[in-house]
């Protein structure tokens, strides 16, 4: 069977993360090209929604990263993020749901080699756990055929 | 008893309030939400063990706020149900008064602020029972966690009572209601259910004052208030707020404190 | 066990054409993909269809073409919710769905000799402009024909250069008028609400048959000034807008009193409409 | 056409059960689901509960399932391609233990789903369910079957009727071909039934009204606001009562798709939501709560009479026993009918 390779949805703040994430091109540091990256004024602003959204159509594992705590463009955007978190992934694994699939970082403009690291072994602990079919199986189920 | 349909009696007879939505006797020896607006009306009020309804959430209903100040009674740990939604400038003392039952004794609550100092000196903490119901959960593995959430939620008809006899679940347009985009899938599927479920314990986050009343308006008794009672008590533990226990209190997830301590952001 | 036909199974059609009537405002012209059912479709004047973008959903409008003219349908819409907006993101050869045609008519052949009196408001001319063109088709049969239409402002018109074939017709009486406030300078027709509008104009009600389309609050204030010239309810026809979804009564959503508007409906008379309760 | 009394044993009652399965029917019937009476899948006749007076959800998933699919669609370039399911994607389906308003409700949505054109997949569904009902032995308060037009020994809608018999044996009514041919799974276990008095073990429910009056009455009460008004006034607008109820057939349409594909589905829907009428405008014929409860009573008890010559109710009690607030339908409607 063709090696698995996880698909990872990344939601990274437009001042920190995605600037780090710029660091590690420019500084030509190699990184898994499984990732794919979606830009956000602030981990303030990313709706715990889009996370299951994101499962649903596909993703094997979800990376959320911004600002150092003090370092928010907005203050207090990554604090708020921070609450949300702690409790949304409470709830996860509260369902079942692999918290291992989210992982959550702090990558500031500088840290373009945390980043590089955050995706690499994210994908490498992913590639462990296999596709998360398990959430995707949900989408098709309970529609009564033979209409 | 009859203290308490005196109490109402006065409070209408002297117009402090408009209506007085209290319990009755319903159908087959059940429970069944009452309002009384003239004063002759009281006697049919009642109170025993078996009301546990939460009538919080007619204070909060357009029909019933057009009849003008409100006096809803409850036993004296639900009225935790009448601060948060003060706390969320929904009531007010100019439009609400919480009548307490304590022990079969009606106990006059004339503001907000004295049904704060009542409620203060009940525990707000989920009773034994509660707690058990949530840590078997706990303790299942991941896979039977997963297992277990799946066939309860998929049999979840999405008749939105959880959410229609919910005092917090009072936003004029709900997300469910949206359909751009469409936040939460129409269909009742396994995926719709879910992702249901799991918007409105995180909406409730902080919110939820865990009277169980989404659970007993299910039809089919799915165990849904394990989902906002499990966040109810990771924030308490992690951010020291209890819904409904002050009238001033603060939205746990719009405020923050910079030494939150988490173990998982790396 | 003879399978029926899915119900809910619409025509594929083509865009062919998208004509911006307004701000927000398109008409779109539709080809039948199969040649086949588009020659086998027929459909009368005030029936309404279900238009489809598949994975936005369903929504309902009249069928905004003349009955006579064959081999097309268009239809007039507002962008306004979920399925209006991903109709106005289609372009000239994409497909989509069309279900129909629903509903029942207007009885054109009752009025043959009567004068007609069309009244429309904003958006509500396109289930008019299906019906005028038919008419106007079999102009003959007709004594006057008289065409009140207003909108908001100038700009809020639709169907333009309809409006200009009209008013250049001998045997047409078009009176075009826009909200107080909405005219432009060069604005050369009335300003007016549509009802007072009606009132100067003041139409004879002789042998004669109003239809009239648009926003309840613009049919709450029509009717009494056609009362008080005249029209007695059975002459007057209306059609209703409700929220709909199967088109084919059994949904139960555009259930109002003992009538089905999708299937009683959407024309009623408006003695009928005195029957009904008030909720549509 | 006297119909056929047979008496099937216990244990014939087991064998066609299983042969039924094992034929490939999907069977269901009422279930102890930790202390919920509900209709789940059953293999053996151990499975079925048979104390309980009814089941908390109605049988009509059977015929009109909460997520249906219409048809699905594929994007090709910017054509699309529809397909839908075949005969072959219905399923059987063996629905055993409902009681005699369940399979009189069939009626009913028979009518909906029938009128003026035919719905295939209601039609599809009901062609391949065969209804084997169970007749009531007692009842409760919520119940007021012979009040429109049923009975706790009624045969309308079932393809075989049982009457609980002493030691576990049934009085079997053969009434359809249907019912026939299951009955045939086990030709040489039931016998013919002499005089077995069918009358006496049935239920007492006592009739609280006439369908005519409360009809009539209802329309006349219709403009009377404060009644509805005080009525509906503890009434919090969710779909529970239309969700369990066996003759609501109101539903929605709506798409799923990630884009590429998708379907078209039909899923269950209930008046009693502000949505189900309300227009994109914002404008909303029915804005009040009221005036929706008013319209679950109106459509069921005056508008289906009068247009499809079948009453919306069958009285099996389910939106009063599952109502969160304990709207009560036969109070509700026996009070419309004392209306001067």
């Amino acid at each position: 069977m063709a090696e698995f390779e996880p698909r990872i949805v990344a939601f990274v703040c437009n001042w920190c993360t995605y600037a780090g994430a710029d660091l590690t091109g420019t500084s030509r540091i190699k990184y898994a090209a499984n990732v794919e990256i979606i830009r956000f004024p602030c981990t303030g602003r990313i709706d715990f929604m889009l996370l299951l959204k994101a499962f649903a159509s596909g993703a094997d594992a979800i990376i959320v990263s911004g600002c150092h705590p003090n370092d928010c463009h907005y203050t207090s955007g990554n604090f708020h993020a921070r609450r949300r978190w702690m409790t949304f992934r409470s709830l996860l694994d509260y369902l079942g749901i692999d918290v291992r699939r989210v992982q959550f970082s702090w990558v500031s403009a500088a840290e373009g080699a945390k980043w590089a690291e955050v995706v690499n072994s994210t994908t490498a602990a992913v590639r462990e756990l296999g596709p998360f079919t398990g959430y995707r199986q949900l989408a098709g189920a309970g529609i009564e055929l033979g209409g | 008893m009859e203290e308490l349909r005196k109490r109402a009696r006065e409070l209408l007879a002297t117009g402090e309030v408009k209506v007085v939505i209290g319990y009755g006797e319903g159908s087959a020896g059940r429970i069944r939400p009452l309002f009384i607006t003239d004063p002759a009306g009281a006697g049919v009020l009642m109170f025993d063990e078996r009301c546990l309804a939460n009538l919080a959430v007619y204070l909060l209903k357009a029909e019933v706020k057009q009849l003008g100040k409100a006096a809803g009674t409850a036993p004296i740990r639900n009225h935790s149900n009448g601060l948060q939604p003060a706390a969320e400038s929904q009531v007010s003392d100019e439009t609400v008064r919480l009548i307490g039952v304590a022990d079969g004794k009606a106990v006059d609550l004339p503001t907000l602020a004295s049904a704060e100092e009542y409620v203060a000196s009940v525990s707000l903490e989920p009773a034994a029972e509660e707690k058990e119901a949530l840590a078997r959960i706990e303790r299942m593995t991941m896979e039977e966690r997963w297992a277990y959430w799946n066939e309860q939620l998929s049999r979840c008809l999405k008749c939105y009572a959880c959410r229609a006899a919910c005092p917090m679940c009072y936003c004029t347009q709900c997300t469910v209601e949206c359909n751009q985009p469409q936040w939460i899938p129409v269909p009742a599927t396994p995926l719709g259910n879910l992702e249901w479920h799991v918007m409105r314990a995180m909406h409730l986050a902080g919110r939820c004052v865990g009277c169980g009343e989404c659970r007993r308006a299910c039809p089919i008794d799915l165990p849904i208030d394990l989902l906002t009672k499990k966040i109810g008590e990771d924030v308490a533990a992690g951010f020291g707020l209890r819904a409904g226990s002050s009238r001033k209190l603060e939205y746990a997830l719009s405020t923050y404190r910079p030494d939150d301590r988490e173990d998982f952001i790396r | 066990m003879m399978s029926q036909p899915n119900l809910y199974k619409p025509y594929l059609m083509r865009l062919d054409r998208i004509t911006e009537e307004a701000p927000g405002v398109k008409t779109f012209k539709l080809l039948f993909q199969n040649e086949e059912e588009g020659r086998q479709f027929s459909f009368r004047a005030g029936q309404f269809a279900e238009y489809s973008v598949f994975g936005a959903g369903e929504c309902t409008f009249c069928i905004a073409s003349s009955p006579t003219r064959k081999g097309y349908v268009e239809c007039t819409f507002r962008q306004a919710g979920r399925v209006t907006s991903a109709l106005s993101d289609l372009e000239v050869g994409d497909t989509l769905g069309f279900r129909g045609p629903y509903g029942n008519v207007f009885p054109i052949e009752k009025w043959a000799g009567k004068s007609l009196l069309f009244i429309a408001g904003g958006i509500a001319l396109p289930p008019m402009r299906c019906l005028i063109w038919n008419v106007l088709d079999l102009r003959s049969k007709f004594r006057d024909v008289t065409i009140l239409y207003g909108a908001r402002t100038v700009a809020d018109l639709v169907y333009k250069h309809e409006l200009e074939e009209w008013s250049q017709r001998p045997d047409v009486k078009l009176v075009t008028t826009v909200d107080p406030g909405g005219e432009t300078p060069e604005w050369r027709g009335e300003v007016g609400f549509v009802p007072s509008v009606l009132e100067k104009i003041a139409p004879l009600s002789i042998n004669t048959v109003a239809i009239v389309c648009g926003p309840p609050i613009m049919i709450k204030f029509t009717f009494p000034v056609l009362s008080r010239l005249g029209f007695t309810p059975d002459t007057i026809y209306t059609t209703l807008e409700n929220r709909m979804k199967c088109g084919v009564g059994k949904c139960g959503r555009c259930n109002v009193g003992k009538y089905y508007v999708c299937k009683d409906g959407p024309v009623f008379t408006f003695e009928q409409l005195k029957t009904l309760p008030p909720e549509y | 056409m006297e119909t056929e009394r047979r008496i099937l044993t216990r244990e014939a009652f087991d064998s066609l059960l299983q042969k039924a399965v094992a034929a490939g029917q999907r069977a269901y019937g009422p279930k102890d689901l930790d202390g919920r009476i509900d209709f789940a899948p059953i293999a053996r006749l151990d499975d079925l509960s048979t104390g309980h007076v009814q089941t908390t959800q109605s049988a009509k998933f059977a015929l009109f399932p909460k997520v249906e699919e219409l048809f699905s669609f594929h994007r090709e370039g910017n054509a699309q391609v529809l397909d839908e399911a075949t005969e072959a994607d219905t399923p059987e389906t063996l629905l055993l233990g409902v009681r005699p308003c369940d399979a009189a409700a069939i009626a009913s949505l028979a009518a909906i789903f029938n009128w003026d054109t035919r719905d295939p997949q209601f039609n599809r569904r009901l062609a391949r369910t065969t209804v084997v009902t169970i007749t009531c032995t007692h009842a409760d308060e919520y119940c007021f079957c012979t009040s429109v037009g049923g009975g706790p020994g009624n045969s309308t809608g079932s393809d075989l009727l049982l009457t609980p018999l002493e030691g576990g044996t049934y009085l079997a009514e053969v009434l359809t071909a249907r019912g026939q041919a299951l009955l045939a799974l086990v030709p040489e276990s039931s016998t013919p039934a002499n005089a077995v008095d069918k009358e006496s073990r049935l239920a007492c429910v006592p009739s609280r009204f006439t369908a005519e009056t409360v009809t009539a009455k209802m329309a006349v009460a219709f403009d009377r606001e404060g009644l509805w008004r005080e009525q509906s006034l503890r009434c919090l607008g969710c779909g529970a009562c239309a969700f369990v109820c066996p003759t609501c057939a109101c539903f929605d349409i709506s798409d799923e798709s990630n884009g590429i594909q998708g379907k078209r589905l039909r899923t269950w829907d209930s008046c009693g939501f502000s949505l189900f009428t309300k227009h994109t405008s914002g404008h909303n014929p029915r804005e009040v709560q009221s005036q929706r409860w008013r319209q679950r009573l109106m459509h069921k008890f005056v508008y289906m009479p009068d247009r499809l010559k079948v009453l919306g109710c069958v009285g099996c009690g389910r939106c009063s026993r599952s109502c969160p607030v304990d709207m009560n339908i036969l109070e509700h409607v026996t009070k419309v009918a004392e209306v001067k």
